[in-house]
């Protein structure tokens, strides 16, 4: 079968990235693969709040003391609002609409960056306090949690990045449209993440 | 295309190799790697029980003892007994359910690939400044407190191969759900198939921890983090839960193919259909399930309270049940049968007794007061030999035979075959029999050395002498086997003349797209239902003939894996030479600029047409 | 089994239905994004209210809880069919991950 | 009539493991020989998980032979193709309930005696005078070598744990640099002493050791927490409650003095190179550096394995890396001008070394 071949919207399947044998293979390995994501964030997790707040004794950090609501918020709206614009570029991916869904991939991007620019300006921050890396088993903890978050933000801008540029200037095909989807559905994944975050770490540090 | 493949000059073939996403290539590879690690593990054993035949001994001295120790559980776990299973589980499992490779063959190379360079990088340590010396376990305090790079070594060779491990496990899922023939329904799946797609579920599931706690590992011993270190706030426990909420669900990473590969011999030389099949898939779940439940019980001694001993305690026990289901039902299974003993079917008729006196010793373990006498005792590595030995060495073995000829072709000799299982068996029951005696009489493990006159030194030299009978068997395994290679003579498809499953209908050499038209899977055993109704092509067609699509060979995942394994220099010299920050980036940047490569470069896979499959008479 | 797609073309009303069916879908996830949002504004406000440790704690986390499923069942669209397999693996995971932390919060003791 | 034959049938079993197995090793180190009621409880639990095992493994070995036996292929004839049965529920029943009845079996002691050997409640007692009327030894387990702090009473140790019989002794453990592990055979199983935190148990001893073949039960470290982790042993000396008290007074009370021109000799050399880490009195509190050599001349090992001979002790101090790998104590170099011990100052620190004892 031609990979490459075009279709035009009304013959366009309902489900592009699951009409190939490869597109179904990797629409499974990827949730799976998300199964396992699951465990390794919740090992974070669990590592995080066994450390939490915890370092060498008369450590002057705290979640409380620490944690800034305002940051947090604007950072949280901005990937709920990622997650949206990325449904809308699957949205236009249903309907055959090329351009529609590489802009609202750009948006998602655009978001995306501005979420990591914010991260970056808050661990900036809190090592300008003297809260860095080395400073205590829960700066370790916190750190490698949040962190290993904003790496996969970065893993997933790079893709999607990878995405928009390779395909501009050939279309849909249902080669790349299972990628695109997976990539989608990755981004979600981080989202989920960080709604996590943003409770366990941010909201329920600053309650104490 | 395989019969050019003989023609083939050295270079060519190693180049065949080196880019293969074919999954009876990748599973010969896996193969050679996991025997070469086993040979390597099994002489480390040979090394300790030297050390311990006799008291006060000073063959090898106290440092470098911990590190053989260490390197012999870590190989033979993570570098031996898995990769051989996956080697099997690779060559059998989609001929067994009719499919023409796995879901992701490109990932099946990398996942290869990153397991030998991983586990390259773990042995290289004995060359480069000292080895591991915590353990395989590898507890925090102690590996926090290791000079030199020993456990570096461990923490990221284990990190490489680990990422192998997992993406094979992925891979072996989508190719079970995704990939069956038409007819072959969930419960028309093979036992083999069935035990891989547990297994395969535990990894994916198991790895992610190990992977955290790896990660900290690394972390704190080369980053700067604090995660272990108490001082700082850290807590040394967080190390010993995830090692064990992997290590646990890994026993049974390791135990549930052997069952499966039991189930098929027990149906085949019984010439009788796998008694209570579906209570058997159901206690291979729970078995798979359960196992997630019971990790503390490696930690009964740790203080974690009596409350949550006590839940641990009892769930250990609950796993004895569908274990024994399953022990029952084979029984049944040759229960009424015609037994033939041939090699594999020796291997697995000697399973059965030693691996239930190992399960038992488990549930013993389970009961968390007795452990407290147990744990780290002689009694524990008595029970988990007997255990990985008695079940998944026996299998080991016992799938070399059986599967030969399916992978190669010819048959291994069965006289041979049978000294090799007598000196194995009886000098495996002579070392670790006794060893839970050793482990009664006070005798921890992990000792380089003994006092003499503590009552331990006749039952050590017996258990010493035992490992020189199983080296004995290992030796003869391979005369065979290099014998059987020179001669080279080829015995086609369904050698043991009473061949169930699909993977035995297929004609011999198999060809590299596996099928030449999908089968249709018409029952449980299709292959033998076939042969009863007396079809002699042993097959039905669900389609036509036509094209196939196959997938192009690549190098990419051999690049991805040297970058990484360069990467891994640059972690484990970072703050120490000058040159770790850019070797770490240089080989990261391999890593990611090969997956660019295969991301930017389209990879359709390429058609046989249907004019070349008819010419190529039986799909040769 | 086939590695080949039958190209089908839709009729004109099939194609306008579908069209129109999706329409109301993507309106269906923006009533999700904005429940989501809703949600996180509740439960930033809680905490910023400075309401018991005891009562937000319980709140804050099953509004997380009910914001993820929102995520996977409808922006994930596991509640689509042909999601069963997804959708059994990444329970049992997460079932799996909530024993990893309760027994992190209950038997590493603190010290 | 079944049941009966079977209780009888476990009856006997367990009667015959008993001889069998405590036929087997030594019994100041033997977990087959239990010195006190902690180890017996466990010892009975073996006795029970090893009944029921036997009896399980008894059963599939039965089914297993005779299937073997009537099912061979010569047997049946070659051409036979057997019934294809696909299972039997009735079967199915049966091996299923049966393994969980006898786990259950199994599971009751289990559970009770985890609860029974948690229990440290008692250790805080006090009498009416306020003083506990329970012994508590403070574990710190170091790098091979053990601390024994008994701080209720004023006294420390090292390598020899001394306890009262016919009691519970409890037990506080805690390790100082890597994790190790408190495991005394005879006496009951092991708890892990832990870098961060302290584990609590208690161990009960019936019998004065006096009568052992050294005079001593052995203990062990069943952790691995290094090269030497194998040399980490210590020993316990019990005392019936006279006696014990005795020694605890004498220990209390007991200064160090060298007696004669040899050993005060040493004393100056111990006084110039040792004294930093080692104490000579046991009065006082845990922490020590090196361990407390107040009991030295009392003891039963030299370093903890070593048989106690004044050769081995001279040995030891000239250099203790190459019998001990790993250990912290400073090679002689360092302390002796970058040079070993001569001969004489060797002979002078045995003999000081050696005079050192509370129990005189
Ligand atoms: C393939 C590997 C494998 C397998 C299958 C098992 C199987 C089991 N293991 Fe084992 N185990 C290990 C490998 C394995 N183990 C290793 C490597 C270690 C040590 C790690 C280290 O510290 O280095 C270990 C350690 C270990 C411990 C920790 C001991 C300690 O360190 O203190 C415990 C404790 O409960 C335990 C229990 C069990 C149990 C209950 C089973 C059960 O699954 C067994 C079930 C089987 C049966 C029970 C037999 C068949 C059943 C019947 C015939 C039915 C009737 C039976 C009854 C009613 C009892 N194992
Ligand atoms: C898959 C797992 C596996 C396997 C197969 C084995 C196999 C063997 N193991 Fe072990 N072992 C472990 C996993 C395994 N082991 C683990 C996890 C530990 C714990 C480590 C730790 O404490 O951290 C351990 C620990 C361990 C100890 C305890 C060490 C200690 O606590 O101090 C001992 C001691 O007897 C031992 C012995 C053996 C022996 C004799 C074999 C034999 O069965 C080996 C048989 C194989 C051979 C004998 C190979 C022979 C080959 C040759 C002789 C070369 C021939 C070469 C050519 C012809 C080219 N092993
Ligand atoms: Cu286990």
């Amino acid at each position: 079968m031609d990979l490459n071949k075009k279709y035009t919207p009304q013959t366009w399947p309902d489900h592009p990235e699951q009409v190939t044998m490869e597109g179904k293979n990797k629409f499974l390995g990827f949730w799976l693969f998300l199964g396992g994501e699951t465990v390794l964030f919740a090992s974070l997790f669990a590592t995080y709040l066994a450390l939490k707040n915890k370092g060498p004794s008369g450590m002057e950090f705290s979640t409380q003391t620490l944690f800034e609501l305002p940051l947090v918020f604007i950072m949280t709206m901005i990937l709920l609002t990622s997650s949206l614009t990325s449904v809308y570029a699957m949205y236009h991916m249903k309907n055959h609409n090329f351009k529609g869904m590489q802009l609202w991939l750009g948006i998602t991007v655009v978001l995306g960056l501005a979420f990591l620019a914010l991260e970056i300006y808050e661990f900036n921050h809190y090592v300008h306090l003297g809260f860095n890396y080395s400073q205590s088993a829960f700066s370790s903890a916190f750190f490698t949690l949040v962190g290993t978050h904003g790496i996969h933000v970065v893993v997933g801008l790079v893709w999607i990045i990878l995405l928009i540029v390779r395909n501009a200037k050939r279309g849909f095909s249902l080669y790349n449209a299972p990628k695109y989807y997976t990539a989608s559905l990755y981004w979600h994944f981080i989202d989920v993440v960080w709604v996590f975050i943003f409770t366990v770490v941010y909201l329920m540090g600053v309650v104490g | 295309m395989s019969s050019i493949a003989q023609k083939k000059g050295f270079g060519a073939t190693l180049w065949d190799y080196l880019t293969t996403v074919d999954h009876k290539k990748i599973a010969v590879m896996y193969l050679i790697a996991g025997g070469l690690f086993f040979v390597i593990g099994g002489i480390e054993a040979m090394l300790i029980r030297i050390q311990l035949a006799k008291p006060d001994n000073d063959f090898v001295s106290a440092g470098l003892f911990n590190e053989i120790i260490t390197m012999h559980g870590t190989t033979m776990i993570f570098l031996a007994a898995m990769p051989i299973l996956f080697g099997f589980m690779n060559a059998v499992m989609p001929l067994q359910i009719g499919a023409r490779d796995v879901a992701f063959p490109f990932l099946n190379s990398l996942g290869f690939w990153l397991f030998l360079f991983g586990g390259i990088f773990l042995n290289l340590s004995w060359f480069m400044g000292g080895a591991p010396d915590a353990g395989w376990t590898s507890y925090a305090s102690l590996s926090l407190a290791s000079p030199g790079h020993g456990i570096d070594f461990y923490a990221i060779g284990l990190q490489i191969a680990g990422a192998g491990t997992y993406i094979g496990g992925i891979n072996f899922l989508v190719t079970i759900i995704n990939m069956r023939a038409p007819g072959m329904t969930y419960m028309r799946m093979p036992l083999m198939t069935w035990t891989t797609f547990v297994a395969s579920a535990l990894i994916l599931f198991a790895f992610p921890p190990l992977t955290i706690g790896l990660f900290f590992l690394i972390l704190d011993r080369m980053f700067g983090g604090n995660f272990f270190d108490h001082t700082m706030g850290g807590n040394t426990i967080i190390w010993e839960h995830l090692f064990w909420i992997f290590g646990h669900p890994e026993v049974y990473i390791l135990i549930l193919p052997a069952f499966g590969i039991f189930s098929e011999i027990f149906a085949i030389f019984a010439r009788k259909r796998l008694f209570g099949y579906s209570s058997m898939v159901f206690a291979t779940v729970l078995i798979g399930f359960l196992g997630f439940m019971v990790w503390a019980h490696h930690m009964f001694t740790v203080g974690l309270g009596p409350t949550a001993n006590a839940i641990f305690a009892v769930a250990t026990m609950a796993i004895a049940v569908p274990t024994g289901m399953k022990i029952f039902n084979w029984l049944l299974t040759i229960w009424g049968g015609s037994i033939k003993v041939t090699v594999p079917m020796l291997y697995a008729l000697a399973f059965i007794p030693s691996f239930v006196a190992g399960g038992v010793t488990g549930v013993m373990q389970g009961a968390a007061p007795l452990d407290y006498q147990l744990h780290d005792s002689y009694f524990i590595v008595a029970h988990f030999h007997y255990v990985i030995v008695g079940g998944v060495v026996l299998a080991i073995l016992a799938a070399l035979h059986l599967y030969w000829p399916l992978m190669f072709n010819q048959m291994l000799s069965e006289k041979l075959g049978k000294w090799t299982f007598w000196f194995f068996f009886i000098g495996f029951h002579m070392t670790f029999f006794i060893q839970h005696f050793l482990g009664l009489m006070g005798m921890p493990r992990r000792v380089f050395t003994f006092g003499a006159d503590q009552g331990w030194d006749l039952f050590n030299l017996i258990s010493s002498v035992g490992a020189f009978f199983m080296a004995a068997g290992v030796i003869i395994l391979v005369v065979n086997i290099i014998i059987t290679a020179v001669k080279n003579v080829p015995v086609g498809n369904d050698p043991w003349e009473d061949g169930r499953t699909l993977e035995w209908a297929i004609p011999q050499p198999v060809p590299f797209y596996n099928f030449k038209q999908t089968p249709l899977v018409r029952g449980l055993d299709t292959f033998w239902i076939e042969k009863q109704e007396g079809n002699k092509e042993g097959m039905t067609y669900a389609e036509p003939l036509s094209d196939i699509h196959m997938p192009n060979n690549s190098f990419i995942p051999f690049m991805m894996t040297v970058g990484l394994f360069i990467a891994g220099f640059g972690a484990l010299y970072n703050g120490e030479k000058e040159w770790a920050v850019p070797v770490l980036v240089l080989g990261l940047a391999i890593t990611v600029a090969s997956m660019a490569v295969r991301s930017v470069k389209d990879d359709h896979g390429f058609h046989i047409h249907k004019e070349d499959l008819m010419n190529e008479k039986g799909g040769k | 089994m086939s590695h080949d797609a039958q190209v089908y073309v839709k009729s004109e009303t099939e194609f306008n239905y579908i069209k129109q069916k999706r329409r109301k879908d993507m309106r269906g996830q923006i009533t999700t994004f904005a429940i989501m949002i809703f949600f996180t504004l509740i439960a930033f406000t809680a905490v910023a209210a400075d309401f018991s440790k005891y009562l937000i704690a319980p709140v804050i986390l099953l509004l997380a809880v009910v914001q993820v499923i929102l995520q996977l069942f409808y922006f994930m669209h596991m509640s689509e069919k042909n999601h069963n397999v997804p959708m059994y693996f990444l329970f049992v995971g997460a079932f799996f991950g909530f024993i990893t932390i309760l027994t992190f919060l209950t038997i590493i003791w603190w010290g | 009539m079944m049941k009966g034959l079977k209780k009888w049938r476990l009856f006997s079993l367990l009667a015959a493991l008993t001889i069998f197995l405590s036929g087997c090793g030594e019994e100041y180190l033997s977990t087959l020989t239990p010195a006190g009621q902690v180890g017996r409880d466990q010892f009975n639990l073996l006795l029970l998980s090893t009944a029921i095992m036997t009896l399980v493994v008894i059963v599939v070995v039965i089914i297993y032979v005779l299937a073997l036996v009537k099912f061979r292929r010569k047997k049946v004839g070659e051409n036979v193709i057997p019934k294809q049965v696909e299972g039997s529920h009735t079967l199915e029943v049966i091996w299923t309930v049966i393994p969980i009845l006898l786990l259950i079996v199994l599971a009751i002691p289990t559970v009770i005696y985890t609860y029974k050997h948690a229990d440290v409640s008692a250790m805080d007692h006090v009498d009416a005078d306020g003083n506990k009327t329970a012994v508590t030894v403070n574990v710190t387990a170091k790098l091979y070598w053990w601390e024994f702090e008994y701080p209720d009473l004023g006294v420390v140790t090292a390598q020899e744990l001394v306890v009262p019989t016919g009691e519970k002794v409890y037990f506080n453990l805690k390790a100082a640099d890597v994790k190790h592990s408190f495991w005394i055979p005879a006496a009951g199983g092991k708890l892990d002493t832990n870098v961060e935190n302290v584990n609590q148990f208690y161990l009960e001893f019936d019998k004065e050791s006096a009568g052992l073949k050294d005079g001593v039960f052995y203990g062990k470290c069943a952790e691995l927490c290094g090269p030497s982790h194998a040399l980490m042993d210590f020993k316990v000396k019990t005392l019936n409650r006279t006696d014990f008290n005795a020694w605890v007074e004498s220990a209390k009370t007991t200064e160090a003095v060298a007696e004669g021109d040899l050993a005060t000799q040493g004393e100056e050399i111990f006084n110039t190179s040792c004294i930093a880490c080692h104490a000579t009195s046991a009065a006082g509190s845990a922490g020590g550096v090196g361990p407390n050599l107040a009991a030295f001349g009392d003891r039963n090992r030299v370093a903890g394995f070593m048989e106690h001979t004044e050769e081995n002790l001279k040995n030891w101090i000239n250099d203790p890396q190459s019998y001990k790998p790993g250990n912290l104590m400073p090679q002689p170099e360092q302390l002796n001008n970058g040079e070993k011990f001569s001969d004489e100052q060797l002979d002078a620190l045995a003999e000081y070394l050696m005079g050192l004892s509370i129990e005189k």
